[in-house]
């Protein structure tokens, strides 16, 4: 288990240096450095102003090889682009925004609370919602429950995130006014308010997809023949469903679960801007609008790390759920 | 004797397909004594374990047992009973060994556990008596490590492991009647033996009633008292061990003793039935072993067999026996 | 559904809403209106716009006059500044700097002149250096600086201050004890002193900006404004909120100025009737110290509807009309009768701005190269372009449609002026368009019909239709113009390297004086040669010799005629179309008092006021939660169910 | 019998380990010795029997020989050529007489290929077939001789029965004109009607062409009806191996004892087998050490877990077992 | 350049009936469709109707002549499509928004110029939002559809090899893609988009780069299940070659699992546009960017719905048909499912 870790965790470093490359190659390669430079520090800039922003962001150097060094030095390949990227992406020093110089590190640090407390609801009431709709459909299989509620998830499956976030907005802050339109507190105490209505929206929007995914793996576990063991042995449908068919459903539910988790931290892209959340989500839109590189690029980094973490976490996660899988 | 512990009649159990519904068991009826072993023969797909879950109230959900179905239990109607009453024979004074025990446990629940289950749904003990019980089963069952392997999750025991897993389950409970599904099908031979040799020691010990469900003759003759074989769905003969091992009496039943290869055939042709039992919705009307019968004539195709005594314990359901015997 | 749990509506707090926060506060380099919403009530400047006065007039604020030019002996302008007493700066950690346990100080002449140098200082990188470039040495200051960094290790490695000091200064900045600061022009430029009203050349102490360089954990002075103003930056979360409040050090609320004409709400004599009879300034204010508002509340808002339904909750205080709602609240050019039984206040105010289609000069086609032909093309060009429409369309009428670059309200603004070439005649298009060599958009030279670009930076889904309208009403000519939509930073590029055909701009005056139009199209700031404003890159030798024949000159007759013969040059040579002045809707509650929009400066939170009990009872009366559709839902659930949990029920027994 | 005289295959000390990878590096800390020195013969025109209980390592024998997994070690003798010596390109003519009908009927024919295909991908491989009525032509052959209707061979295999789905393996193997055919529990899959039928038919063949059966089960009935020579597997090891009277009538290894007394007789004269052999079979990636089946047996001896007992070569036949050692000594 | 659109159609076309006789002649999978034909209806005729619009705008030339009184010399000279030649969106439009069948305009109720005309109503630039809603139909596919279909062959090649020969080839694959895969795809998207500028070929780059991932994963773990499959291993036994393996026997069993990944995909696709035309990265013209545009719309008073509305209908019916089909095509392709009917 420990060795198998530890395999997982150094491959998982493997895949974070590929990340990397690729970001090296979009971000320095393909998005011209002079270019981003440029458009920062405006078109009236002195030569000066320009030079000091590009050393202050760190794109002062060349790109892969820097021929100030003679050709034996070391330096020659290290003190370029190419090594402080991945010097400074590994640190975690990500530096400052390309938009207005404020430190990346600090803002995403600031955004994670605000991001979590909008994900983290959203995602165990999904998960809670989609699992519990799940059941119950594969309780009443072949049942009109069963096919109103598959109906009613292709429609919502259909529907484009967007139209549901406007809506909502409308319907429940505007009509009914439930809650406020947008906004956030990052006192706990009164952050619910805020956070019910996106929540509310992405759990309606998510449902779809969740439910019909969940309810396949539900369906393929009522008709595995432990399951008529159990009832053989006297189970009632509640104790069949709950304490058989749900711990071993649970195991492909995890993958699509813990998989997840990254988007936790990278937050909503469209419930965050919408309702005002100050989240990574909103952060990751303005560095969009903001050709803010240096953020962009920080902020799929991070959340590629956290995706190659989730997928560890999912692997040892089997284990705890799913006893026939043993790592190695 | 009086009443038989069990009675099965007329059951039916049936599928949805393309044009209705079609009887895979149809009208079979049976019984059981206290304390005595029915194999149910017949080759993969006749019914035999349809016609075991009937009686569980298990069938899986498109099919059902039909109306006419009259079984009792112990004096009590089987078809007509609550589902909560259901639920409290079935696993108690009813339980059943499943065809597959490598599938038929749950595989992220420790073994243990499984049959610390069965013994509380119905009975409320507490979980550490239940534990002593379950594992003084798996000692008795020939587990070794008993006390260790409680706590092992299935993937992690062999198959004769799981089998006798499964059978303590079944036998937690000091059921009345067992429905034994193809015990040894997965099994080496040599494990094969020892199952067998186990379940005749319950049976013996513990005098509860069985019944075997398999397509080995063999294992037939060594735990039997009384065979019935199926056919498509259909009883087409009963009898005790004995009579239908030696002298089977409808050509189906002849047929399967004479496919299975043995020393003495060495040599010869072995004696196959032709062509291959058909899907369940192309099942013949009348009688359905018609097109592969060698004694085929006319009326089997469109008219059911008869029910003829073969002996004073033997029936058998065949036009041409009727003919021969002159009906 | 309130979005502020935590507080009653009950105090002196103003709600407003921002949707990106500004690139920086630094008060040398913000240039935007989302940035001086802060600045320009952090930061004090020598002088003010009179509040309510229109045309506007400037009034002394940390000086303690309006001063006069003086010609000196050599021809150069002097323009002396008394300043205030005993000004302090707000408290700030920065000044600790000076010792143990200091957290303000006292302003001096000097920390005006670090500022105006800091204008020179390329490192910091102004943007409006151009526009103190007459002060006397300013130039050769920059110049100076930036050897001397480069030049000298050890100089580059000193503070910023020490830097400025160690070269003496800029020239022009006469630093007389502490109450005087003397400022030198080269050549007379009177609308210098509107310059002195923006928070560009407001006292900035050296602590500041030495403290908060970014590092260790420090902000950037960019993100952290110490100024003198009646409100202080408390919270700046640029994600999620801003929060000015009242600055307790702030000149006006000490007892020596409490008088000043910056510190005190305008005496009943200034306001005008309109004003009262409008309901936008409440006459008993007259003659109060200001301010009195305690906070004001910046919530992060990026999308506009939300913001505007919020405003309509109750939860802003105020807000500009978005177009999308525009129907809702404005009813024949005045607050539909909805918004009116509400107690909203509309206002409207043209602002001194000029949107317009500009043309490349430099381009072949276009451009003067291709002489007499371009300029027809640009001239049928502009008479098909019916800013009318647009502004129907995109802007709901809001915007006065433009004649020439001037607003109205500036001075040489002609109301009667109809520029020929800016109303709709298709027919004399066509005519000049076949004139030009390319009837019915066919180039006669090729034969191939013409083929145009606009070019943009813009690829949002809203702005695409804007240009699309444009390209449409070309079309009616059978021009075909292509809409070239990169992402901002290509459009830059192409903008850098000259190609580029037809753009579409703005321009939001700095202050009210024709010529921070007009020089917009002179050579000295074409885009080409100066990289300067003029994107047109427009070059005439009589505009240029007009231009410098008006810049200088204080309003008189002369200068009105000089402004109508450039006008005149415009109106033949179409560098641009003039598209419109826009004109600003806000809506405002009512219990928001003394809301008097400034077109051109910035809100000035230090006159407004709150009836915050007005406000919490409004908005509890708009806020009643509607239960009734959730019961619905509820039964609607439950009556769903029900068949199901029958099913069950039969199926169990 | 002498149509078995000619040596057809003979394997040298045939081994298939799977290696069990473990650790940082997955390095290889064992190996599941699913083969572990095999040595059998068969002679031309002989049915060698290959019996043992599940997981012991039959159908690795048997894929090894054809090498679709690669031997570890050891060596298999085709008419004195070394299969696994060979290079891929030469061993494609070897394919071509070695064929084999695998476990499952099911599962060994592409659900997505008619029957026609299947049949005829290794006659179109070996280059066997001119054009595709030829094929046609071939494939219709086949069928009628493995008693399928021809008419049927643009079917997918999913319509058809098991029975008929293990002739058309049957066929496949055919095509190519094999000379040995090792049949991977051709029979277990089926039902005993079923199971009599692919019987007669392999019979048949047999005689008809002379072919040669590697006959992998663990149904000793069948073996006892079917087979020449029988050797028993345990573990990755033949512990015994002898002409199939013999080994029916006199047994030598405690296992093939136990196997055959565990073997349950339809004769309803004789009921009640023992069982002869303790506890279950081990895992073969941690065989017990010695002899493999010590832990089970009912007559061991003090050494046998610690040595392996030697083959024990007897005139018909070979045991590994210390009491044979005793016995022949 | 319309010649690489006509192209394009050209190519798609005899693809589509080359693919069409194959699977005629295939008789599982002309069953399968055939079973989707009885199942699908529907759905299917919709989505041939999509297609069918799809194509009609992707053919386009110059010449002709606007109908209506409009002489324009740009309609001229540019190419314009079928569609764009049966509606003549220069001479049907109006000054702004009409609601559907309007006889006068949404704000100031002058007269229309085409009363009634306008099913759908028009939009802000007075464009009718019908023809709008269709020329949408082309985006749409295009993202979806022709992006996978060049990347589909590209990621099965790469699966495929990885999968089936294993060592350095599938460890360069499976390291290449689970850095892909370890980007989460949306920003990846963006990153893409940013960096190499907004373009309908940049786009469906990106949507590429995103989407080989999915795939060649898919492919890569089903070669390695089939390549253990019995059949397979008897196809060795009989002396097929490794392309013939591959040919034969993996690429049609991976078949169905691409078809439906692929409509999977599709809808995904074409969803994830509308939130790339929020950030204003999306392709010109779709119907992301008419429902971005209707954000402002909603507000309005009365409301404009119709833009929002033909532009959600169009997507989601297309995406609802082709998650329909989908599903039913699982079920069809599903072995089990289909061993049980027999
Ligand atoms: N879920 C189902 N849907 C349709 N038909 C079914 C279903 N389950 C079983 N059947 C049919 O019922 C018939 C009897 O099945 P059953 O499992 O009782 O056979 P069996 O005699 O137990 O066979 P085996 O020896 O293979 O276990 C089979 O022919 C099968 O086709
Ligand atoms: N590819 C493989 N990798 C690792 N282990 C394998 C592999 N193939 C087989 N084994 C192991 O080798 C041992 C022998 O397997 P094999 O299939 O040869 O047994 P068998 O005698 O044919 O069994 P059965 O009667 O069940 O078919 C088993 O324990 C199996 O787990
Ligand atoms: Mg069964
Ligand atoms: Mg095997």
């Amino acid at each position: 288990m420990f060795a198998y870790l530890v395999r997982r965790i150094a491959y998982g470093f493997v895949t974070v240096l590929g990340v990397l490359m690729l970001l090296f190659v979009l971000f320095f390669a393909i998005a011209d450095p002079d270019d981003i430079a440029r458009k920062a520090v405006g078109e009236r800039a002195s030569a000066e102003v320009y030079e000091q922003w590009k050393k202050n962001h760190g794109y002062d150097k060349p790109l892969i090889v820097n021929t100030d060094h003679g050709a034996a030095e070391f330096a020659r390949y290290t003190d370029t682009l190419f090594f402080d990227h991945y010097r400074r992406m590994l640190t975690f020093d990500f530096g400052r925004s390309d938009a207005d110089d404020s430190p990346i590190a600090g803002r995403i640090l600031a955004g994670a609370v605000p991001s979590l407390s909008l994900t983290v609801p959203l995602f165990v009431i999904g998960l809670g919602v989609g699992v519990f709709f799940a059941l119950l459909v594969a309780f009443f299989r072949d049942t009109y429950v069963d096919r109103s509620v598959l109906v009613l998830c292709m429609l919502a499956m259909s529907i484009a995130s967007l139209i549901y976030i406007i809506g909502g907005q409308y319907l429940i802050g505007m009509l009914l006014r439930w809650f406020p339109i947008s906004g956030f507190d990052p006192d706990p105490t009164v952050a619910y308010r805020f956070l019910a209505l996106p929540v509310l929206i992405g759990v309606v929007s998510g449902f779809g997809a969740d439910v019909r995914l969940y309810r396949t793996v539900f369906l393929e576990e009522t008709n595995r023949d432990y399951v008529r063991t159990a009832r053989a042995k006297g189970c009632g449908d509640i104790r069949v469903m709950t304490a058989h068919v749900l711990r071993n459903a649970l195991i492909p539910i995890l993958t699509n679960v813990v998989l997840a988790i990254p988007f936790l931290f990278t937050g909503a892209l469209l419930l965050e801007s919408f309702f005002g959340i100050p989240g990574l989500g909103s952060l990751t839109v303005e560095a969009i609008h903001g050709n803010d590189f240096s953020t962009l690029r920080t902020m799929v980094y991070i959340g590629a790390l956290l995706f190659i973490l989730g997928q560890i976490l999912t692997d040892v996660s089997y284990t705890l759920a799913d006893p026939r899988v043993r790592l190695r | 004797m009086s009443k038989p512990l069990l009675e099965m009649q007329n059951v039916s159990v049936t599928f949805p397909s393309g044009a209705g519904r079609v009887a895979v068991v149809d009208e079979i009826s049976f019984s059981l004594d206290e304390g005595e072993v029915l194999a149910l023969v017949g080759e993969s797909g006749c019914g035999k374990t349809m016609a075991a879950l009937a009686l569980m109230r298990l069938i899986p959900k498109p099919g059902r047992a039909e109306k006419t179905s009259r079984i009792t239990f112990d004096g009590k109607d089987v078809m007509a009973a609550s589902v909560d009453d259901m639920r409290a024979l079935r696993g108690y004074d009813l339980s059943m060994i499943f065809q597959d025990p490598m599938t038929c446990l749950n595989p992220v629940v420790r073994v243990g556990d499984q049959v610390v289950e069965a013994i509380r749904l119905h009975e409320s003990v507490s979980y550490g008596a239940a534990r002593k019980r379950t594992i003084e089963l798996f000692e008795r069952v020939g587990i070794p490590d008993a006390e260790q392997r409680f706590s092992t999750y299935p993937h992690l025991l062999s198959g004769g492991l799981k089998q006798r897993v499964m059978i303590s389950m079944a036998v937690a409970t000091k059921p009345r009647l067992l429905i034994a599904d193809e015990p040894t099908t997965a099994l080496d031979v040599t494990v094969q033996a020892q199952i067998l040799e186990l379940l005749r020691e319950l049976q013996r010990d513990l005098g509860t009633t069985i019944l075997l469900i398999t397509h080995d003759f063999a294992v037939v003759n060594e735990l039997a008292d009384r065979v019935a074989v199926m056919y498509a769905g259909k009883m087409v003969e009963k009898g005790t061990r004995y009579e239908l091992l030696k002298m089977p009496r409808h050509p189906y039943t002849e047929g399967l003793l004479g496919a299975i290869p043995h020393a003495a055939q060495r040599g010869h042709e072995l004696n196959e039935i032709e062509g291959v039992v058909p899907p369940p919705a192309l099942w013949p009307a009348g009688c359905r072993f018609t097109n592969r019968c060698p004694k085929a004539f006319e009326p089997c195709e469109g008219t059911l067999p008869p029910r003829i005594e073969t002996s004073g314990t033997g029936v058998a359901w065949c036009h041409a026996l009727a003919k021969a015997s002159g009906r | 559904n309130n979005p502020y749990p935590n507080e009653g509506g009950e105090t002196r707090v103003f709600y407003s809403s921002f949707a990106e926060a500004p690139r920086t506060l630094d008060p040398a380099v913000a240039y935007t209106t989302s940035a001086h919403v802060i600045t320009a009530n952090v930061f004090d400047t020598l002088l003010e716009y009179h509040y309510l006065k229109r045309p506007y007039e400037l009034i002394p604020a940390l000086a303690e006059n309006v001063p006069e030019p003086r010609e000196m002996a050599d021809g150069r302008v002097s323009l002396l500044f008394r300043l205030r007493d005993g000004v302090s700066f707000q408290r700030d950690r920065a000044f600790e700097l000076n010792g143990e346990g200091i957290d303000t100080r006292i302003v001096t002449a000097q920390d005006f002149a670090f500022q105006i140098a800091r204008l020179a200082d390329p490192a910091v990188n102004s943007p409006v250096f151009e526009n103190f470039a007459s002060i006397t040495g300013l130039r050769a200051f920059r110049t100076l600086l930036s050897e001397r960094r480069s030049g000298d290790t050890d100089f580059a490695a000193l503070r910023a201050d020490q830097q400025y000091m160690a070269l003496g200064g800029v020239p022009g900045v006469l630093v007389n004890g502490d109450n005087e600061l003397e400022i030198i022009l080269d050549q007379p430029n009177p609308q210098i002193l509107y310059w002195f009203a923006m928070p560009f050349t407001t006292p900035v102490p050296w602590e500041a900006v030495a403290y908060y360089d970014g590092n260790e954990g420090r902000d950037r002075f960019a993100d952290h404004p110490v100024g003198t103003g009646p409100y202080a930056l408390t919270v700046y979360d640029k994600q999620f909120r801003f929060v000015l409040e009242r600055n307790a050090l702030w000149y006006g609320a000490q007892s020596e100025h409490r008088d000043a004409p910056g510190a005190a709400f305008p005496a009943l004599s200034d306001i005008s009737d309109e004003d009262i009879a409008s309901g936008r300034i409440e006459p008993a204010y007259a003659g109060r110290a200001l301010p009195f508002l305690e906070r004001i509340e910046f919530r992060r808002e990026r999308e506009s509807i939300p913001r505007f339904n919020k405003l309509l909750q109750g939860y802003y205080d105020d807000g500009g009309v978005i177009k999308e709602s525009f129907d809702a609240v404005v009813e024949n050019d005045d607050l539909s009768p909805e918004m009116a039984e509400l107690g909203m206040r509309l206002d409207k105010v043209v602002e001194p701005g000029v949107y317009y289609i500009g043309f490349n000069m430099d381009d072949d086609v276009v451009g003067r190269a291709a002489g007499d032909r371009s300029r027809k093309l640009r001239q049928a060009m502009s008479l098909v372009v019916d800013v009318g429409q647009y502004l129907e369309i995109f802007l709901n009428g809001r915007g006065v449609p433009a004649h020439s670059p001037l607003p109205p309200g500036l001075f040489g603004y002609d109301p009667d002026y109809r520029n020929p070439y800016r109303s709709v005649d298709v027919d004399r298009a066509r005519s000049l368009l076949a004139e030009a060599g390319y009837p019915g958009g066919i180039d006669l030279e090729t034969n191939a019909p013409l083929k145009l670009t606009f070019d943009t930076g813009d690829t949002s889904a809203q702005g695409r239709l804007r240009y699309q309208f444009f390209v449409s009403a070309w079309r009616t000519l059978g021009i075909d113009v292509e809409i070239a939509a990169t992402n901002y930073n290509k459009f830059q590029e192409k903008v850098r390297s000259g190609a580029y055909q037809i753009f579409f701009w703005g321009w939001i005056a700095d202050y009210p004086d024709p010529e921070n139009f007009l020089f917009l199209l002179e050579s000295a700031s074409a885009r080409s040669a100066t990289e300067g404003p003029n994107t047109a890159n427009f070059m005439d030798a009589r505009y240029d010799e007009l231009f410098a024949a008006m810049e200088n000159r204080a309003n008189d007759t002369r200068r009105i005629e000089i402004i109508r013969e450039l006008t005149g040059i415009l109106e033949t040579e179409r560098p641009w179309i003039e598209l419109f002045h826009p004109e600003a809707y806000t809506l405002r509650h009512s219990w928001l008092l003394n809301a008097k929009p400034m077109g051109l400066s910035y809100p000035v939170f230090k006159y407004r006021d709150i009836d915050p009990d007005l406000r919490a009872e409004r908005r509890l009366a708009w806020n009643k939660p509607l239960m009734w559709p959730l019961y619905a839902f509820i039964l609607f659930i439950v009556a769903a169910t029900l068949p199901a949990i029958r099913t069950l029920y039969r199926e169990r027994t | 019998m002498n149509k078995h005289d000619t040596l057809l295959l003979r394997t040298e000390g045939l081994s298939t380990w799977f290696p069990i990878r473990r650790g940082l590096l997955r390095k290889t800390v064992g190996h599941v010795r699913a083969a572990d020195g095999v040595n059998i013969k068969i002679r031309r025109g002989e049915t060698l029997a290959l019996v043992g209980e599940s997981g012991c390592g039959k159908t690795t024998v048997g894929k090894t020989i054809l090498r679709l997994v690669e031997a570890t070690s050891g060596r298999a003798f085709y008419d004195d050529v070394d299969l696994m010596a060979l290079e891929p390109g030469a061993f494609h003519d070897y394919r071509r007489r070695l064929q084999i009908i695998m476990q499952d009927p099911a599962s060994s024919l592409d659900p997505r290929m008619t029957v026609r295909d299947s049949i005829g991908e290794g006659l179109r491989a070996f280059g066997m077939v001119s054009d595709d009525e030829d094929l046609t032509r071939q494939v219709a052959e086949l069928m009628q001789l493995v008693s399928l209707d021809s008419d049927t061979m643009h079917r997918y295999p999913h319509e058809f029965s098991g029975g008929q789905r293990q002739r058309i393996c049957i066929a496949r193997a055919l095509a190519p004109e094999p000379e040995l055919i090792v049949c991977d529990e051709a029979v277990s899959a089926l039902d005993v009607s079923i199971q009599a039928q692919i019987l007669n038919l392999l019979e048949r063949l047999q005689a008809e062409r002379n072919l040669t059966y590697l006959f992998i089960t663990h149904d000793l009935g069948v073996v006892r009806y079917f087979a020449d020579r029988v050797a028993v597997m345990y573990l990755g090891r033949i512990v015994e191996d002898g002409p199939a009277e013999r080994i029916f009538s006199e047994p030598r290894h405690p296992y093939t004892r136990a196997l055959l007394a565990s073997a349950p007789s339809i004769d309803p004269e004789h009921r009640g087998v023992e069982p002869a052999a303790l506890g279950d079979v081990p895992s073969p990636a941690r065989p017990p050490s010695g002899c493999h089946y010590h832990p089970r047996c009912p007559v061991r001896l003090g050494r046998c877990d610690r040595d392996v007992p030697p083959e024990v070569n007897f005139a018909d036949g070979m045991s590994r077992c210390f009491l044979s050692e005793e016995q022949e000594s | 350049m319309p010649w690489i659109s006509n192209i394009a159609v050209l190519v798609l076309v005899a693809l589509g009936f080359l693919g069409w006789r194959t699977i005629r002649r295939n008789r599982l999978w002309s069953e399968a469709l055939r079973a989707l034909w009885r199942r699908r209806r529907i759905s299917l005729v919709i989505i041939a109707v999509y297609v069918v619009i799809a194509l009609l705008d992707s053919i386009a030339w110059v010449g002709g002549t606007v109908s209506g009184d409009v002489s324009d010399a740009v309609a001229a000279f540019k190419p314009r499509s079928i569609i764009d030649r049966i509606i003549a969106p220069e001479a049907f439009k109006e000054l702004s928004y009409s609601a559907p069948f309007a006889e006068a305009g949404f704000y100031d109720d002058a007269p229309l110029n085409h009363p009634g005309a306008h099913v759908l109503g028009t939009d802000i630039l007075g464009q009718d939002v019908l023809y709008r809603a269709l020329k949408g139909v082309r985006v749409a596919l295009l993202i979806g559809g022709l992006t996978s279909l060049i990347v589909i062959p590209i990621a099965l090649a790469f699966g495929v090899a990885a999968g089936y020969f294993g060592g350095r080839i599938d460890d360069v694959v499976f390291f290449v893609m689970s850095t892909l895969a370890s980007v989460p795809s949306l920003l990846l998207l963006i990153a893409l988009i940013m960096v190499l500028g907004i373009g309908t070929v940049q786009v469906c780059v990106a949507l590429g780069v995103t989407g080989w991932v999915g795939f060649c994963r898919l492919s890569r773990g089903e070669t390695l299940k089939l390549r253990e499959a019995d059949y397979v291993q008897a196809a060795r036994a009989l002396g097929v070659s490794h392309a013939g393996i591959i040919l034969r026997h993996i690429l049609p069993n991976l078949a169905h699992l691409i078809v439906i990944t692929f409509a999977l995909q599709f809808t995904g696709l074409v969803l994830a546009e509308t939130i790339l035309s929020y950030l204003g990265i999306g392709l010109d013209g779709s119907w992301g960017q008419m429902i971005d545009q209707a954000r402002d719309e909603l507000s309005r008073d009365p409301i404009v719905w119709w833009n929002l509305a033909a532009a959600s209908c169009a997507l989601f019916t297309l995406v609802l048909c082709v998650n329909l089909c989908a599903d039913a095509m699982r079920d069809i392709l599903d072995p089990r499912t289909r061993r049980e009917e027999q």
